[in-house]
């Protein structure tokens, strides 16, 4: 075990490390980025000093080692435009995101497998297909969409909702709901397909063929065998989730990392771009390791190796 | 002597993506009480079919029982509601099946699978039920009982987890035990254990024993009676010896004579011509006519089910001696 | 006799690791282990034994499909062992391979045509019509019409793809024939079909066979001499009739006395082995059998048994005979 | 294991299959029996036929403004769908919207399909550091999300069709070499591969005779279902204010510019919203559909 976890830690670091670097060169390689760093119509002296002062006028194997230098140490920069620290103007945001994805999450989860379940049991009768439909449905409605349309009628024609932000008490339940939703159709069908094939297999068999009932087998045992794959697709979604959070937040005003890269981004304030891409890899990577761990506890086969 | 397991003319139907295909066309045929029956066929002949019917494990979706009646100990079981039938299923009969390797749940203990059917069929308290699968565990072979009880099938070789699979089944010593090709995936001499190991349960719990395999070695190592199907249809039925010695059917024939033989190595082995054919693409009459060395102008209908010396073929070659005996009758 | 020798294979091993990461070492697995035999031209040799004794391996490592950990191949007096690239592909010409399921070794997009016209096309051999032409003859001396010739196997029953795939091999001529079970996925009223065919192919193009099988009543049948394994080690080798008349290793009896009886009235005197084969990656110490074994001595379990020649054909590895 | 015979497998493989050259017309009435497949394909064409003559059949100049007329509601002087907040056509702009969500999903689907294709093959045929390289190139892609990269890229690049053709193509590559690498370490391992190289083919004609031929499902189903997840890509990175500019009609970026009115002009949101959603909705019935067929056949 600890062999495995070394090696996950030691993955993940590897693959945040290259992350970073393609993002450092991809923005070093498209061009000055001196350019992108300050308005368009900046004068060229100017620009000749901001150059300077951000050290771009070295090589770039220089530049390239002088920012891993710092990042190791978690240095990110400062803010070009607030002038903070980058890695800590994400941080600050982090919970925002946080909560957003954790609550959309728990909600489509509770929602999602026993639908999955159910559907899988009552294959082809109408409940099956209505939740077939919807999940199909689900998964063409682009969230962003949907969270307008949800401001349009909840908080603009019902105000039952506030329409964007983070600060009054049900500001969270309409971007919960339009996250919610989006991984929600992934689910409800992975985990439908899921128990379908595990019910196909010898060992369900042999447990009816002892009088176990379907029930129960779905229940018990079914459940049980469909976790492992729904585990891995559960480590993925959060991904997605996080995705889904970027344009989530944007759509809802939600100060959140995804608000603060999108920011960053239209104000071209890279040091933070990079800070936010950090955080989200290792955010993803970490999502992942727990899944793999979690995944030993449920499989035997796994645990025992 | 008592039937346990009485099958009449049984009929089921599937239906698949591209249409419907019949791989049952009118099975009839009784177990008697602690008898040995082999079925025999190969891929398609419609064994498993049959025995899968008779236990109501058919996938519901797409197989329907459309004629025919299964009568278990007197009591008509062909349409039996679900929950009715899973009283007896695990209790009064139940089923090995080929694959060892998959048949068993991989994340659940070997303990925990094998209380299943006792928690569903008796009221046993755990204490006695832990007594109970350990006795049969040691009955079906197994030494390490405590041990066995807290492992994954994962952790067991394909012949231990076959005898796990048959102490499952006959946990709750059941009248009668159906077993699809048991040995298949099995080495030649682990199914000679679990050959083994079956013969002395038979003998001990008195259960009816139906044996479904392609190998006829194994019918003639343990069954008493023999059936052979052919396309969803008996074509012969006899008792074990019988068989071997004068198969009737051009079928059983043919089977027998290609199996290699002692003193005739190296030499040119009998073989059926042709191949099975898909169950749409049937010949008209006499399934087997197609591949029939003997066939003739009357097999082109469908043949008549004819007893012959106590043995019962459906072949058109016997079709004088049934009338005759209807005479005599 | 020498002049006569098709294969020869000296001590081989095949020796895989089991990896499961990056920091483990990983566990070595003796998959063949110190095998030596050799094959001679015309005859069928049969390699048998229970899943996991390694004789697939054997066969697929004579193919040079896996390369050998240590040990020699000789094929035709060259050993082909360190052949690579495009000397090996020439080899692979006078060396082919039968499969055990039809299903899985036809390529199922392509026409039986094609496959059978590859081997030709890939040894430049023929031009385009003499090789269609090769192929209908082919498929004549297979006993299947030319009407197969545009159709994909998908279309064929498991007996016709076999005897595709055996065609696909004997299509160049070649020298010797490695069959891997050639009918343990067929049917029964196929088997004897297929196997009829295999003793026609090898009488009418002088092929010589490594006969790999569990069904030790058809290897009974087919083959001249047989090559016992047991957990990657040869326990026996004998003449067929010889070894099934007198089997002197204790695995062999037990093995052969397994034999399902093939009349109700006959009767064995079989020897119901204890246990089950042992893992590869920790095999006993001593003779791999002596855990199993009803004769076991006090030295099997401290000594590797060495090779017995009972006669010049007939060779055992156990310590009842040194 | 050799000596398994499984006998489930024969049972299921012995069942007859059609003649081989029926498959195109099978295909079709297959087709036909589906009622979802089928409304998926009709929504596919009835798309294409938008997006090819579309600009034949629009009523108004998506691109005229006339801001006497704009955020007119729809059903009012001629305006099906309304007009925007430049007094524009909502329901000409979202016609011609149609060519660009379909090219830029095609073309995007096109390319990184056959830049995933040839990596993955690469990658799975020849292994050893190729492969390494290659995949952790794929790992750190597929470690954050793929809106986000497309943002960055489309970030750095600049907005405009050709950019976001571009960055969606950077980000959407590694599905598809991920996926093909993966099914050709599947197919390397098949018999009829093996066979192939004892028999003495070279590696390279197994490469391209044998082994591409066999990806060619996998690769036509994911492309199906890849062409709605770029399609909602580029209308969300448009929606975000990068990608598609306006004024050319975009559904991503008319929803942006939507989004400031949405107190007022209900149906500037809604109409390219449905848009989309019809789109992805046609796509992805159609490649559930073909998913399921072609695993049925092969």
């Amino acid at each position: 075990m600890p062999e495995f976890i070394i090696k996950r830690v030691l993955q993940t670091l590897i693959v945040v490390f290259l992350a970073l670097t393609g993002v450092f060169f991809l923005v070093r390689l498209s061009g000055d980025p001196t350019i992108l760093f300050l308005p368009p119509d900046a004068p060229k002296d100017q620009i000749a000093e901001y150059r300077h002062t951000l050290g771009f006028d070295r090589p770039l194997y220089v530049q390239y080692a002088d920012y891993i230098i710092h990042v190791v140490q978690g240095d990110f920069g400062d803010s070009l435009v607030t002038k903070e620290s980058a890695l800590g103007r994400i941080l600050s945001s982090f919970p925002a995101t946080l909560q957003l994805a954790l609550s959309a999450f728990v909600v489509s989860l509770v929602i999602a497998i026993p639908i999955g379940v159910l559907s899988a049991y009552k294959r082809n009768t109408w409940f099956d297909k209505f939740g077939v439909g919807l999940t199909v449905l689900g998964q063409a409605i682009p969230s962003f969409w949907l969270g307008l349309l949800f401001i349009y009628f909840f908080a603009v024609k019902l105000h039952w909702f506030p329409t964007g932000g983070r600060s009054a008490s049900l500001s969270m339940i309409l971007p919960t709901a339009t996250l919610a939703i989006y991984s929600l159709a992934r689910l409800v069908r992975f985990t439908r397909s899921k128990m379908l094939d595990v019910l196909k297999k010898d060992y369900i068999r042999t447990m009816k063929a002892v009088g176990v009932s379907t029930l129960e087998i779905l229940t018990k045992y079914a459940l049980k065998n469909a976790l492992l794959p729904i585990i891995t697709l559960i480590a993925l979604d959060l991904g997605a989730l996080l995705e889904g959070a970027v344009i989530t937040e944007i759509v809802f005003s939600w100060p959140g990392i995804g608000m603060q890269v999108m920011n960053a981004l239209m104000s071209r304030d890279f040091p933070v771009v990079m800070a936010g891409i950090f955080v989200i890899s290792l955010i993803y990577s970490v999502i992942n390791f727990a899944a793999d761990l979690l995944y030993s506890v449920v499989d035997p086969q796994i645990r025992l190796k | 002597m008592k039937n346990i397991l009485d099958v009449s003319n049984l009929e089921v139907k599937f239906q698949t993506r591209r249409g419907g295909v019949q791989p049952l066309r009118g099975v009839s045929f009784r177990v008697h009480e602690g008898e040995t029956l082999g079925i025999v066929g190969e891929s398609g002949c419609g064994k498993s079919v049959t025995l899968l019917s008779v236990m109501g494990l058919l996938p519901n979706d797409m197989a329907e029982i459309s004629k025919g009646k299964v009568l278990f100990e007197d009591q008509e079981i062909t349409h039996l509601k679900e929950h009715e039938r899973r009283k007896l299923r695990g209790s009064k009969m139940s089923m090995i099946f080929q694959e060892p390797m998959t048949s068993l749940n991989p994340v659940f203990t070997i303990g925990d699978q094998l209380s299943q059917p006792l928690r569903k069929h008796t009221k046993l308290g755990k204490k006695e039920m832990k007594k109970r699968i350990i006795d049969m565990l040691k009955l079906v072979g197994i030494s390490r009982t405590e041990e066995i009880i807290h492992q994954y099938p994962h952790q067991l070789s394909g012949g231990m987890r076959q005898r796990v699979m048959i102490c499952l089944a006959i946990i709750c010593e059941p009248q009668l035990l159906i077993a699809d090709e048991p040995t298949t995936a099995l080495d030649v001499t682990i199914q000679a254990q679990i050959l083994d190991l079956l013969k002395k349960i038979k003998q001990k719990n008195n259960m009816s024993i139906i044996f479904i395999t392609h190998d006829l070695g194994v019918v003639a190592e343990l069954c008493d009676r023999v059936i052979v199907m052919y396309t969803g249809q008996i074509v012969e039925e006899a008792d074990v010896r019988t068989f071997f010695n004068s198969p009737k059917h051009p079928y059983s024939k043919g089977l027998l004579a290609s199996m290699p033989k002692e003193d005739e190595r190296k030499q040119k082995l009998y073989a059926i011509k042709g191949n099975v054919p898909g169950l749409n693409e049937l010949p008209l009459g006499c399934s087997f006519s197609n591949r029939c060395p003997m066939a003739f102008d009357r097999c082109k209908m469908s043949p008549p089910v004819v007893k012959v010396d106590g043995q019962i073929c459906r072949c058109w070659l016997y079709a004088e001696q049934k009338v005759g005996e209807q005479h005599g009758e | 006799m020498e002049n006569d020798r098709v294969l020869q294979v000296v001590n081989l091993k095949k020796y895989y690791t089991v990896n499961d990461g990056w920091f483990s070492s990983g566990q070595r697995v003796k998959a063949v282990d110190d095998v030596s035999f050799s094959i001679y031209k015309g005859e069928t040799v049969g390699l048998v034994g229970e899943s996991g004794c390694g004789k697939s391996t054997t066969g697929r490592t004579v193919l040079q499909l896996s390369q050998p950990t240590s040990g020699k191949i000789i094929f035709e007096g060259t050993d082909i062992s360190k052949l690579k690239g495009q000397e090996l592909r020439q080899i692979r010409r006078r060396i082919q391979m039968i499969f055990q399921d039809p299903y899985a070794s036809l390529d199922p997009h392509k026409t039986i045509q094609q496959i059978l016209t590859e081997p030709l096309h890939v040894h430049h051999l023929y031009d385009k019509k003499k090789r269609i032409e090769k192929v209908r003859k082919m498929l004549k001396t297979i006993g299947l019409t030319d009407t197969y010739l545009t159709r994909y196997p998908n279309e064929l029953s498991g007996g016709q793809r076999q005897r595709i795939a055996i065609a696909r091999a004997v299509i160049l001529h070649p020298l010797l024939i490695v069959a891997d079970e050639p009918v343990s996925a067929l049917d029964v009223s196929v088997q004897a079909q297929v196997i009829n065919l295999l003793m026609h192919l090898q009488h009418e193009f002088q092929l010589t066979y490594l006969f790999i099988s569990h069904d030790l009543n058809v290897v009974r049948h087919i083959t001249d001499r047989i090559i016992v394994m047991y957990l990657g080690k040869m326990v026996e080798a004998a003449p067929t009739e010889e070894l099934f008349r007198d089997p002197k290793h204790p695995y062999t009896r037990a093995l052969l006395s397994a034999i399902p009886i093939r009349n109700p009235d006959e009767h064995t005197d079989r020897i119901v082995l204890n246990g089950e084969v042992p893992s590869p990656v920790y095999p006993p110490s001593g003779c791999p059998f002596h855990e199993r074994c009803p004769n076991a001595m006090d030295i099997c379990s401290k000594a590797a048994p060495r090779q017995v020649n009972l006669s010049e054909k007939h060779k055992t590895i156990c310590h009842l005979y040194s | 294991m050799t000596n398994v015979v499984r006998k489930t497998d024969t049972e299921e493989k012995s069942m007859p299959v059609l003649r081989r050259k029926s498959h195109f017309v099978s295909f079709f009435s297959d087709l036909i029996r589906s009622k979802t497949g089928l409304a998926g394909f009709f929504i596919i064409c009835l798309l294409f036929v938008i997006g090819i003559i579309g600009f034949l059949i629009v009523p108004f100049n998506p691109m005229d403004t006339e801001t006497a007329q704009k955020l007119l509601p729809p059903h009012t002087e001629g305006h099906l769908m309304g007009t925007d907040q430049l007094g524009r056509d909502v329901f000409s702009r979202v016609i011609l919207g149609t060519r660009v969500s379909l090219t830029i999903g095609i073309v995007t689907v096109v390319l990184a399909g056959v830049i995933g294709t040839v990596i993955g093959v690469l990658a799975g045929f020849f292994r050893g550091w190729l492969d390494m390289v290659l995949m952790r190139i794929v790992d750190v892609q597929l470690s954050f999300p793929f809106i986000l990269l497309v943002l960055v890229v489309n970030a750095v690049l600049g907005s405009g069709l050709k950019n976001i053709i571009i960055s969606l193509i950077i980000a959407g590559w590694v599905v598809f070499a991920r996926v093909v690498r993966s099914e050709v370490l599947a197919i390397r391992e098949k018999e009829f591969i093996i066979a192939c190289v004892a028999t003495g083919v070279s590696g390279w004609e197994i490469m391209v005779k044998h082994i591409l031929p066999n990806l060619f499902t996998p690769i036509i189903v994911l492309a199906s279902l890849q062409v709605a997840n770029f399609i909602i890509a580029e209308a969300s990175v448009s929606f975000l204010g990068f990608g598609v500019q306006p004024p050319q009609p975009a559904w991503g970026n008319m929803l942006n510019e939507g989004k400031d009115y949405i107190f007022n002009a209900w149906w500037m949101i809604t109409f390219p919203g449905l848009a989309i959603v019809i789109t992805a909705l046609g796509i992805n019935l159609f490649g559930d559909w073909l998913r399921d067929e072609l695993d049925h056949d092969l």
